[in-house]
């Protein structure tokens, strides 16, 4: 294996806490999410560390909910694939410098995650065997496979220009300038995409009220909990994947590297929610072939104006 | 000696497969099950190229590109087949493979 | 023991509710809303989300068994109650909440929850209840017969030549978002409504015409029901804000509530996302391919015009049978934001006799 | 660099190997048709771990991402064109079973006695420090023609899958004479044309 210039957490740490430490993260970052999306929807802060609690609490107290003729088994391990894909995904996003997990195809397991989910949330979608939740699960479906390209080519273009698919080297490459500078189209692309594979803000059509909830409206219970905790979650990683790979993570003067990467993280993620919370729901048919047809050509220009950056050693 | 071990493990599995494969890609009747059956195949295809890469020739990049070229031949299968049921199904409301021997010519 | 009693107080202290609003409750319903609002208690989108549901009024026979299917779905805890008009509504909030917790706190299962498949017979159906008749007829395809209780579904032709399942689904009448009591009988492929059919239940009992409305009120509220069902869930609590604020007698809020009125509905007519959103919804076969005809932007126009007291041009209301007719071919999100468009209500559906449109 | 695996990994190798086979089997023994596909996703999934172990972490990566997606449109054709999408009639659709299975186990059988009784070679050379960075390499040098060749097959199937699964040409679109500005589609999509 390549010398990486930083150890990963478990080496550093030892295997157990490293696991704990970033399933602890991922679960702050996922109440970081839930709350200041309460505190924008609320319209005021006073409480919305302590609502996703109660919401926890409150869906744990809750009788899961039972359909005529379900696919029982489909359907339970659609909602417990969700957050566990989700912590997954953030194995390999730096953490204080270091990444649980440390390959050499880093980026492609976010993607690989990614696409699982996907698949996991259509089986929410399929499992109660009710109308909604299958709209809903369709909707995700052609959503997913739209942006799945642009988000694909936006972290090919991030691994372009660090010459390496190891997230620690991403970051190590932008000692000197932040990626977000010469591919900024590669970094809206990613963001967007991430709405979009989260459900999220105006990509939130396979659950919006329209049909009734879509994915989620016949989930109750712990199912529901592990579903919108997933979501959230995910949604915290790819902010934190967006800071590091985008932002250069942990670099930045006077305060200490970590402290930079949250607020960072922070940032991301609250200008995703607010920014996300103004806009309405988009029909899916419209933001697919946006996908499509705007997206996919667009993030390959960007590949190819940063691949022309990386011969003229604009890098280097 | 381990390494070898493993390559005959593993190849025992992709054999395993590919036979799973090969009985569902000819025992099927609809073409979805058939294109599912083939997928199979070409998995232990995969499989096997992973070991031969592990345990023979690891400095020479030859058997991940037998692997990939199992991947795209996986997806291509997929797209074709995908593309083949909607036309055959549009036409005349067909998925089934015997309902579609006079292809055979 | 106590600390879990305790927990489950704290957990329950803001419930989610479900609505259900029986014809001629539309004003209880407003109070009803601004208190939820005040609260910060959130609506629930589908009945497996709520823990309370609240009925406002008396309900008809049909809706009342339409309200005991959505009941059947609710997850424990879960606690029903009425809400008559002239009472106090923070009251009778407040003894829901204490009920439900009642019933989470007793330790005894529910018992006799009906099984989901003993409404399937029953045609007024329910939230989704699928529809049992109406599958024998037409060419018998290979798959026929019942499968735990549901007809299988048959074939149909379908816009893109292939011909796929038809599946019968029957919307409403209680629904968060969609006019209680309208029924929307459809014939879905996929998410695609292939046939539809409108109808009213309880439509000969409905004779009790609720006090009339503000107009203004009525049209943040027609908005503020818009814009949930389009997603815009900020912008539809600020129109619900607007109409509350409207109702007050202190002169200060209501031109709070005038001001907020004409921000929201600026902002709704100003965003180009909604309008790209829903811009093409409900145009109809006839004038397809012509950039014209927005008939749902051209409404929402017309409810922000009248919130903010500007005279505006009643937009004709389609019948049911139309309203039905051009619902066929579309996707159900579009089907959903028409019907929200139209800001329907049985009691003036009746008065107003069937040929509105005109 | 591990060189040769632990016990404990061969081990892992080996469960994820029968439980690959043992989804293989599960495709075509249940009857819930999304069953089957996420079936064949286990077996796909199964197979990149081994890869995992075998340190090809690209391929092995490559392969869940690709797979997954693969078997989620599989769904919704199972969904589309399945006479019993959930297998709540339980029907069996095979012809020749008897026959497949004698293919497939003497397939089977042949293949195990090659592997059993050659005598392979042994290794030539250690473990790459990086084997996505020569597989990178590969692609870009010594193999580039296979690329090339893999990319315009790519490129073919697109085109043919699209023409053969699209029912609607430009006529349709716009107008016998070509003369409409906006396509007329069933759903009119999201940019202005």
């Amino acid at each position: 294996m390549r010398e990486t210039a930083t150890a990963t957490l478990p080496e550093a740490w030892g295997v157990l806490p490293a696991v704990l430490a970033v399933a602890l993260v991922g679960v702050g970052l996922g109440l970081v999410v839930a709350s200041v999306d309460r505190a924008v929807l609320a319209g005021r802060t006073r409480g919305a560390v302590l609502e996703p609690l109660r919401e926890g609490a409150r869906l744990l107290l809750e009788q899961r909910r039972t359909t005529l003729a379900p696919d029982r088994l489909l359907w339970r391990l659609g909602c417990v694939a969700v957050p566990v894909l989700a912590l997954l995904s953030l194995a390999v996003v730096p953490v204080g410098g270091r990444t649980l997990w440390s390959t050499s195809a880093d980026l492609v397991w976010f993607n690989a995650m990614e696409a699982l989910l996907w698949a996991a949330i259509w089986l929410v979608g399929w499992g109660p065997n009710a109308f909604h939740a299958l709209a809903g699960g369709y909707r995700f479906l052609a959503q997913g496979l739209a942006y799945e390209l642009p988000l694909m080519f936006a972290l090919v273009t991030v691994g372009v220009a660090a010459g390496s698919l190891r997230t620690t080297d991403v970051l190590a490459a932008q000692d000197g300038l932040w990626f977000v500078v010469t591919m900024p189209v590669a970094f809206a692309v990613f963001v967007a995409s991430a709405a979009a594979f989260a459900f999220w803000g105006p990509f939130a059509a396979p659950t919006s009220a329209d049909i009734a909830g879509g994915v989620t409206s016949e989930l109750s219970g712990v199912d529901r909990l592990l579903v919108e905790a997933g979501r959230g979650v995910f949604l915290g990683a790819t902010a934190a994947m967006a800071a590091a790979l985008f932002l250069g993570g942990d670099s930045g003067p006077w305060l200490p590297g970590p402290l930079w990467q949250l607020l960072k993280t922070l940032a991301v993620v609250t200008a995703l929610v607010w920014v996300g919370r103004r806009l309405p729901v988009l029909r899916p048919d419209r933001t697919v072939e946006v996908g499509w047809m705007v997206l996919v050509p667009l993030t390959l220009v960007q590949a190819l104006v940063v691949a022309v950056l990386v011969l003229s050693g604009f890098y280097a | 000696m381990t390494a070898e071990l493993v390559l005959q493990i593993v190849l025992t599995v992709a054999a395993g497969l590919i036979g799973v494969g090969l009985f569902g890609a000819l025992s099927q009747q609809s073409i979805v099950m058939v294109m599912m059956g083939l997928e199979l195949v070409l998995n232990g295809v995969l499989l096997a190229g992973g070991a031969a890469w592990f345990s023979l020739a690891p400095e020479l990049p030859d058997a991940q590109m037998l692997a990939v070229v199992a991947l795209v031949v996986m997806a291509v299968e997929m797209a074709m087949g995908f593309a083949v049921t909607i036309a055959i199904y549009r036409a005349r409301q067909v998925d089934m493979v015997d309902m579609a021997t006079d292809l055979n010519g | 023991m106590d600390l879990i009693g305790r927990l489950r107080s704290w957990a329950l202290a803001r419930p989610r509710v479900l609505l259900v609003d029986a014809p001629g409750t539309t004003g209880l319903r407003w109070s009803l809303e601004a208190e939820l609002d005040r609260r910060g208690w959130t609506h629930a989108v589908s009945p497996a989300q709520a823990d309370l549901v609240v009925i406002l009024g008396e309900p008809g026979p049909q809706l009342a068994h339409a309200v005991d299917v959505v009941w059947s779905q609710v997850p424990a805890p879960r606690h029903r109650m009425y809400v008559r008009d002239g009472v106090d509504v923070a009251v009778a909030l407040d003894r829901g909440v204490q009920d439900l917790l009642g019933r989470a706190g007793s330790s005894a299962r529910e018992v006799g929850r009906p099984p989901p498949a003993s409404f399937l017979g029953s045609d007024d159906g329910g939230h989704e209840g699928m529809d049992h008749g109406g599958g024998h007829e037409g060419h018998h395809m290979h798959h026929g017969g019942e499968v735990a209780g549901l007809p299988m579904a048959m074939t149909g032709p379908d816009r893109d030549g292939l011909e796929l399942d038809v599946l019968k689904v029957s919307l409403g009448p209680v629904h968060p978002g969609w006019p209680t009591g309208l029924v929307l009988r459809a014939e879905l492929q996929g998410d695609v409504l292939a046939g539809a059919d409108l109808s009213w239940i309880d439509a000969e009992s409905v004779s009790e015409v609720g006090p009339s409305l503000d107009a203004r009120q009525s049209a943040l509220d027609h908005l503020a029901r818009f814009l949930v069902v389009a997603g815009w869930p900020t912008a539809a609590r600020d129109a619900r804000r607007a109409r509350d604020g409207l109702r007050s007698e202190e002169h200060a809020r209501r031109t709070a509530a005038q001001r907020l009125a004409e921000e929201v509905t600026g902002k709704v007519l100003g965003s180009r996302t909604l309008a790209w959103a829903i811009a093409g919804a409900g145009r109809s076969q006839r004038d397809r391919g012509t950039s014209s005809a927005h008939p749902v932007l051209g409404r929402l126009r017309h409810w922000c015009d009248l919130a903010v007291g500007r005279d505006s041009a009643n937009p004709p209301t389609p019948s049911l049978q139309d309203l039905a007719a051009s619902l066929e071919g579309t996707e159900i999100g579009t089907a959903r934001l028409i019907v929200a468009s139209l800001g329907l209500d049985p009691v003036t559906s009746q008065r107003v006799p069937e040929s509105a449109g005109a | 660099m591990l060189t040769d695996l632990s016990g404990w990994v061969i081990a892992t190798v080996a469960v994820l190997g029968l439980l690959s086979v043992a989804s293989g089997v599960a495709v075509f023994v249940v009857d819930s048709m999304a069953r089957a596909t996420f079936a064949l996703l286990g077996s796909f999934l199964a197979v990149a771990g081994v890869l995992l172990a075998f340190d090809l972490v690209y391929l092995a990566v490559v392969t869940a991402l690709m797979m997954t997606i693969e078997m989620a449109i599989m769904a919704v054709f199972m969904v589309m064109f399945m006479m019993n999408p959930a297998g709540l009639m339980p029907m069996t659709m095979v012809h020749n079973p008897k026959g497949s299975a004698v293919v497939g186990a003497g397939a089977f059988v042949v293949l195990t006695v090659g592997i059993w009784t050659i005598d392979w070679p042994a290794r030539r050379g250690q473990l790459p420090t990086d084997s996505t960075r020569q597989l990178g390499e590969a692609v870009m040098g010594s193999h580039m023609l296979v690329m090339l060749i893999v990319g315009i097959g790519l490129f073919a199937t697109i085109l043919a899958g699209t023409v053969l699964a699209t029912a609607r040409g430009r006529y349709d679109r716009f107008g016998a004479d070509l003369a409409a500005r906006r396509p007329d589609d069933p759903v009119p999509g999201g940019l202005p044309r």
